[in-house]
């Protein structure tokens, strides 16, 4: 029986139309996450660096990113896919090898374009608050084809390099998406380098219960992430859903304990934070480990990724909303420590890949994190050096970064001439608390104010 | 009459209101303002906790139009209510109002306060 | 084997279960869409609008809109149901022929109770910021059983005339809802008039980030508006689910760039309503086309409702939140287009209704698009009369709209005697920023404040 | 064929996990709905002791709580379960007797593992505004496995002695969840003591439109509570759903308008606070009853919890945000109502309890009536007593209310160190509406405002 | 030149704006404030609709700077503009203003306002 | 002592706080206000980005009493700092304080301030 053989089963199929939703909402939980911390005049640019994303890569996934991530390999090299599912050609109703055979191919593919989405948009929070819009989409599209499509490929699909040379197991994404997006931010931070006032003036988040928001969307949009990449209502989903809600939850408390410790008051952006850091961390895990280890990926994530953030805000990278500290670290902690607690008897029925991993403190030795280790070490690096290039073109070409006066102005008004908040009254006669701080231009002829609520003059920025 | 602007503590306030009323001055008007003064604060910003300097505080501003011959016992009754010995502690001005009107009556003077 | 005799599938109750979960959420969505777009003194009144409904059409649906919509035909004339579901007898446990054979009959009225609940709230943007509360509710009442039921049965029910005699296809309500609501809004926008200071003063959202988050719920839940309308967990469920999102995302990015190119900025208002936009035109036709051709809808309608919302605000036409330019146009394209990219190869599996469709592209000639037209205009002139007659009687015995004075207070003050947002600190002595404009009595006793925050004498509005 | 051999249902499965989802989310719902209500100054205090108790009781339930509650009977007693399932030693992934015998026994943990997180945070209303961190922290782990886990082996265990001695039938939680929350929101009311300046300074809600999100989501979680209770795709599922909808409707109605007629106004609070107790009531009746009874159990609820809370006003009681008069009374109808109404054949199919129960409207007599009678009786004095003293002794310990000059300043910055919202601009500079009520100490040397705003002095609270 | 500060109902600001537009007194600030008299209100709050009575009531203070023999005219426009007639109508108070200048051109004195 | 209010565009508050720090200018109010000028504004709103043209535009407003042998020097730094040229860069006022009194200390005069 092969496996386009098997029937479809109406209980996977729910399961990952589910978790599918579920992770897409987690774009726009990414969106308030990252929206609550930058400063009120740039809530409106952040959001929709990462709602824009929903349709840019939405569309190109269609068109061509899911075929160079899972389309059937070139040359057998393991590094892309072809293109033979471009626009979702042969990709149909039946079931699929990749993940779960009971569902249909179509179903994998837009439960992985959920992925490809918020990959990107991850990567938003390096450069908060001063990037230019049109380049910015440039960067996001360009990423996703050329770093995201080729690294999912050598995780994710079963001929990849990685999957099936190297046989490092990434259950959700540790690797492909984590690291991958760390990795991409700490280039980003450098390229963009920092915003006008970095360290001289405070740059509060400026709404914290919308920090608060994305965080809990975010845990809620995990369980489809993490659970869903079961393929299947399968134990290992259920086990992967409990996994999930652990470390969180394991992670959520380190944080806060650490910020106790550290400060003494226990943050509440830091539980926020927290639980995101173990979310990432179990996310390669989560398909391998059981739940008493996933408190152990939890907390240590939590410690390590508030160190991670303190040391961060003590060098002058302007990581603006810590997106190493936090994916980059949380994940490579995840991958590795995959290798640390994997344990076969946890992955039975784990579809395709990675099944029977056992890692050191089960018996497997160093193999298994060996083997982790190689993923993080050939993705880290690509996903830099790619994104260093990708920059550095647009930056000579357009410019990457908004000016110093549209960066006073803010992103809302100088790239989307809108404002988030009218909260004074009725218009803006009562609107005493909106002194948006408007640009200037000095031997220009209209004032700065109108000039920065007018229409640009007809370019695209 | 003259005007009689207070800067003090948002915490102060509710004492200052109550002192003012307990002596039968009860027209005022607040509005919130950003001060600097000596005064420094710090506040915590981000997901490790870093404090910021901050050299802008919040601080209420009273307003208060009295009669000339209640204005010294005004300044006092605030004064007192609004005191803890600290820096950013606040300021009390005086100036001269010539003219008040009631809007409701069109009353004029020291009867319109 | 009749209907009823096939087993229950757990698989495709689970789906309809969160599909139903979802589309309820979508409620909510709406009012945050519709509510950061109002003014600030608006904000209540106007989510209260969308929440009420739950609260109305949930019970009236289970008395009896039900039972009008999906019981059986009145004499075979395809245009009501008969009172046999009245209080939901009859409605039981066992399959049902309607939509998925393989769920309960109660799984697909609570299903479709999500759709009675969310139309009549669509219709709701027409008429912000300007309707008397009391008589507010009679209209939704009124409209959910005049209105709605009928049109669900025309549509929806197998023995409904467009659905069996027209044979006009609507896979989750392109017709049934969109279309309905634009009229519905055409005819309220025209009947409560125009907003005091319309187009003499700007009425900007009052929040943004609010709209962003409605938009991103209704992303979400329309996840379970279109696949659960498959009535099952089957591939054409997952089509659904791929479709509904590409042509979100379609939708999303061609309206940002008619708004970079027609203002110079791109505009994140612009790709919130864009995605609804691309939604509600990809509703009727979910269950019909492939995703390459979901990009065409989504993109035709951002651009197509992106200029229809232009033209409006050149017309003295208060539809304060453009329910006519994006639901009646978005969902008239996405009717039509149904007729166009209709492929039978699509709809396998499609239960009941519409299965085997080929619209103009795919050797379906002018049949099915002719079919698709004769759906529209039956059901937008039906809807606009009625919607009319409706209101003009409740204007007359109690009057729709709310005194200019309460206009100016907003209909939160003056309508339910609540305030948004206290923000400035320990209750109203520092609520400076908090100056609500209340309204003013002439000649009357109490000052204005007094009688703007007091409760009413006694009488529903 | 024992339970554990019939075969695992992916449907079944799917649906669990996916209700486990929603009401994981619930818990950040309730943050939001009683942030909402709370003063600006205490917003971040509010959601973050709901916020970490997903975190705290996360780790403990895997960790033991799940033990206490649903391992083995100690002695047959039916009083709490023993030691065998602490940290999820011998909880696996084969079929499991207690709900839906075709969902792995992990599934089930983790989907009752959302109801322990939530049912400690309901009660944190009763105490809004005033409690000290740290002794809230233990406050909450203690009641978890002292109150709660106890609680619900009797009532959700097969062996706890309500569920097989009394046989009182709680579906998803009236008895065990919000009897319980409510009777230790009145203690824990009376041990914290009025706020500063209760019924003399208006505490009015400061932002609704984060009371109706929380509600919202509620809503929206609600139907994983009550629906995935039935631990199947079941026709008995889709039942519960239904109910849940439709009581969650009536009584949003009905609360309005409660408020409509004694205040003249329909509240929009009233709307998201009727919502809430419609679900409070319906939760334990939803696996036996029929939706039109679900109209009377809403309203009923509706009216009473109205009535419940002001009367509560006018006492001395400072259960500030309602808990007793929602969750206690809405709970204690709901059990009650639930041996009115049951009906034995809304529960065919029902698995494990209850099946076959019919109450006083359905020929049952009294009977049933007088066992939920029992089991409130049973666990809302336990559940007070045992909070009572669990606060006093941490009171005497630690103090559990925070000191005057820190409730000035609001729990945000006395107990966090953060501000909730920066609305006026770039940074604090523009920051006027921002005013912070620091509080002072009359004879130390740092300012207040330096104090506030400092880190503590390296002391848990 | 005098300044002519009016506290005044927020409802009546777009009145009071007009009035004053018309005959020729563009240049004004607005702040919003919160403001004590004899007028008192009443606040709903929380699930029951309870009723809360208020002390401070929010309102708009306008503030103009104009040339001294324009100062009773601007009184007598805001006066009447503001006038509902109830309590909380509000006050207009008039100050010194002993010089002005504007930052763009650097003008001082009348020609500045 | 005279009171120096100066109506500014928010962009320039920073330059001409620290110019008046350079200066030894320290303590100082803000106040966000609404201000009303020759000076309009664009605002976009809605989905298809219309254009209304603004009245009224948010403005900082900045107080500072001083001794009256500085008024002036005070008066040039703000000039300066607040200055672009065009339409809209705002007004300075200047008025008469009679008395100044610090809370902390109960200082009063020159030395308070
Ligand atoms: N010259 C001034 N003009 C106007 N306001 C001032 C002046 N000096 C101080 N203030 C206000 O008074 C507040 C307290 O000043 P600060 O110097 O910190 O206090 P203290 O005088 O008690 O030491 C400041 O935050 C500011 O709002
Ligand atoms: N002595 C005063 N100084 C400053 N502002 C005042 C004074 N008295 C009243 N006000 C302001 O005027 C407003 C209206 O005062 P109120 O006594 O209610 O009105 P009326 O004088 O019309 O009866 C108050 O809310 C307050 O803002
Ligand atoms: N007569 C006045 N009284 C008080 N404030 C004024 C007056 N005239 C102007 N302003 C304030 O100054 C700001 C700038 O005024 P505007 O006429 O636009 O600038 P400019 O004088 O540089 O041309 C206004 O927005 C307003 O806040």
């Amino acid at each position: 029986m092969t496996l386009t053989d098997i029937p479809l089963s109406a209980g996977d199929t729910a399961w990952v139309l589910a978790a599918s939703a579920l992770v897409l909402f987690m774009t726009p939980g990414l969106a308030f996450f990252y929206g609550g911390f930058v400063r009120n005049k740039n809530v409106l640019g952040t959001i929709m660096q990462s709602f824009v994303v929903m349709g840019l890569v939405g569309v190109l996934w269609v068109l061509i990113g899911y075929s160079l991530a899972f389309g059937p390999d070139v040359k057998g090299w393991g590094l892309i896919g072809n293109l033979d599912f471009v626009g979702l050609r042969h990709v149909g109703a039946l079931g699929n090898s990749q993940a779960g055979p009971a569902i249909p191919a179509e179903a994998f593919m837009i439960f992985q374009a959920m992925f490809a989405i918020i990959t990107p948009a991850l990567i938003t929070g390096a450069f908060a608050e001063r990037a230019k819009f049109g380049p910015f989409l440039i960067f996001m599209a360009a990423w996703s084809l050329l770093v995201y499509a080729p690294v999912a490929h050598w995780v994710f699909a079963s001929s990849g390099w990685i999957a099936s040379d190297i046989k490092g197991v990434d259950f959700a994404g540790g690797t492909a998406i984590h690291v991958n997006a760390g990795a991409a931010a700490l280039a980003a931070a450098i390229m963009f380098g920092r915003r006008k006032g970095f360290k001289q003036e405070p740059m509060e988040p400026h709404d914290i219960t919308m920090v608060v928001l994305g965080a809990s969307i975010l845990w809620f949009g995990w369980f489809g992430f993490n659970a869903g990449s079961a393929g299947a209502a399968s134990p290992v989903a259920v086990n992967a859903f409990t996994v999930t809600n652990t470390a969180a939850a394991a992670a959520a408390l380190a944080w806060v304990g650490m910020s106790w410790w550290r400060t003494g008051k226990p943050s509440v952006v830091g539980a926020a934070a927290g639980a995101v850091a173990g979310l990432v961390a179990i996310t390669p895990a989560s398909g391998y480990v059981q739940p008493m280890e996933a408190i152990g990926i939890g907390a240590i994530a939590g410690i390590l990724c508030f160190l991670a953030v303190q040391w961060r805000t003590r060098t002058s990278l302007d990581d603006s909303l810590d997106v190493v500290a936090v994916h980059g670290v949380g994940g490579m902690t995840g991958a590795l420590l995959t290798g640390v607690f994997a344990v076969a008897a946890a992955t039975t029925g784990v579809n395709a890949l990675g099944a029977g991993v056992n890692g050191l403190t089960h018996g497997g030795g160093f193999d298994q994190l060996w083997r982790q280790a190689v993923g993080v070490l050939a993705v880290a690096p690509y996903s830099f050096v790619i994104t260093l290039a990708i920059l550095k073109v647009l930056d000579l070409v357009f410019g990457i970064r908004v000016s110093e006066e549209d960066e006073v102005a803010g992103l809302d008004v100088s790239q989307h001439g809108e404002r988030a908040y009218i909260f004074g009254g009725s218009g803006p006669v009562l609107g005493i608390p909106e002194a948006i701080p408007v640009h200037m231009h000095g031997d220009q002829a209209g004032t700065a104010a109108e000039h920065a609520l007018q229409p640009s003059h007809g370019r695209a920025q | 009459m003259k005007k009689v602007e207070a800067i003090i503590r948002p915490e102060k306030l509710d004492d200052v209101k109550k002192a003012l009323a307990d002596k039968g001055f009860i027209g005022l008007n607040i509005v919130g303002v950003t001060g600097r003064g000596v005064q420094k604060g710090i506040v915590h910003a981000g997901r490790a906790g870093q404090a910021y300097s901050v050299d802008m505080l919040p601080k209420v501003k009273l307003e208060t139009v009295v009669a000339d011959k209640d204005a010294d016992e005004v300044i006092d009754i605030i004064q007192q209510a609004a005191w803890t010995g600290n820096i950013g502690d606040g300021k009390i001005f005086v100036s001269p109002i010539e003219q008040a009107v009631r809007v409701r009556t069109g009353e004029r003077g020291d009867v319109a306060v």
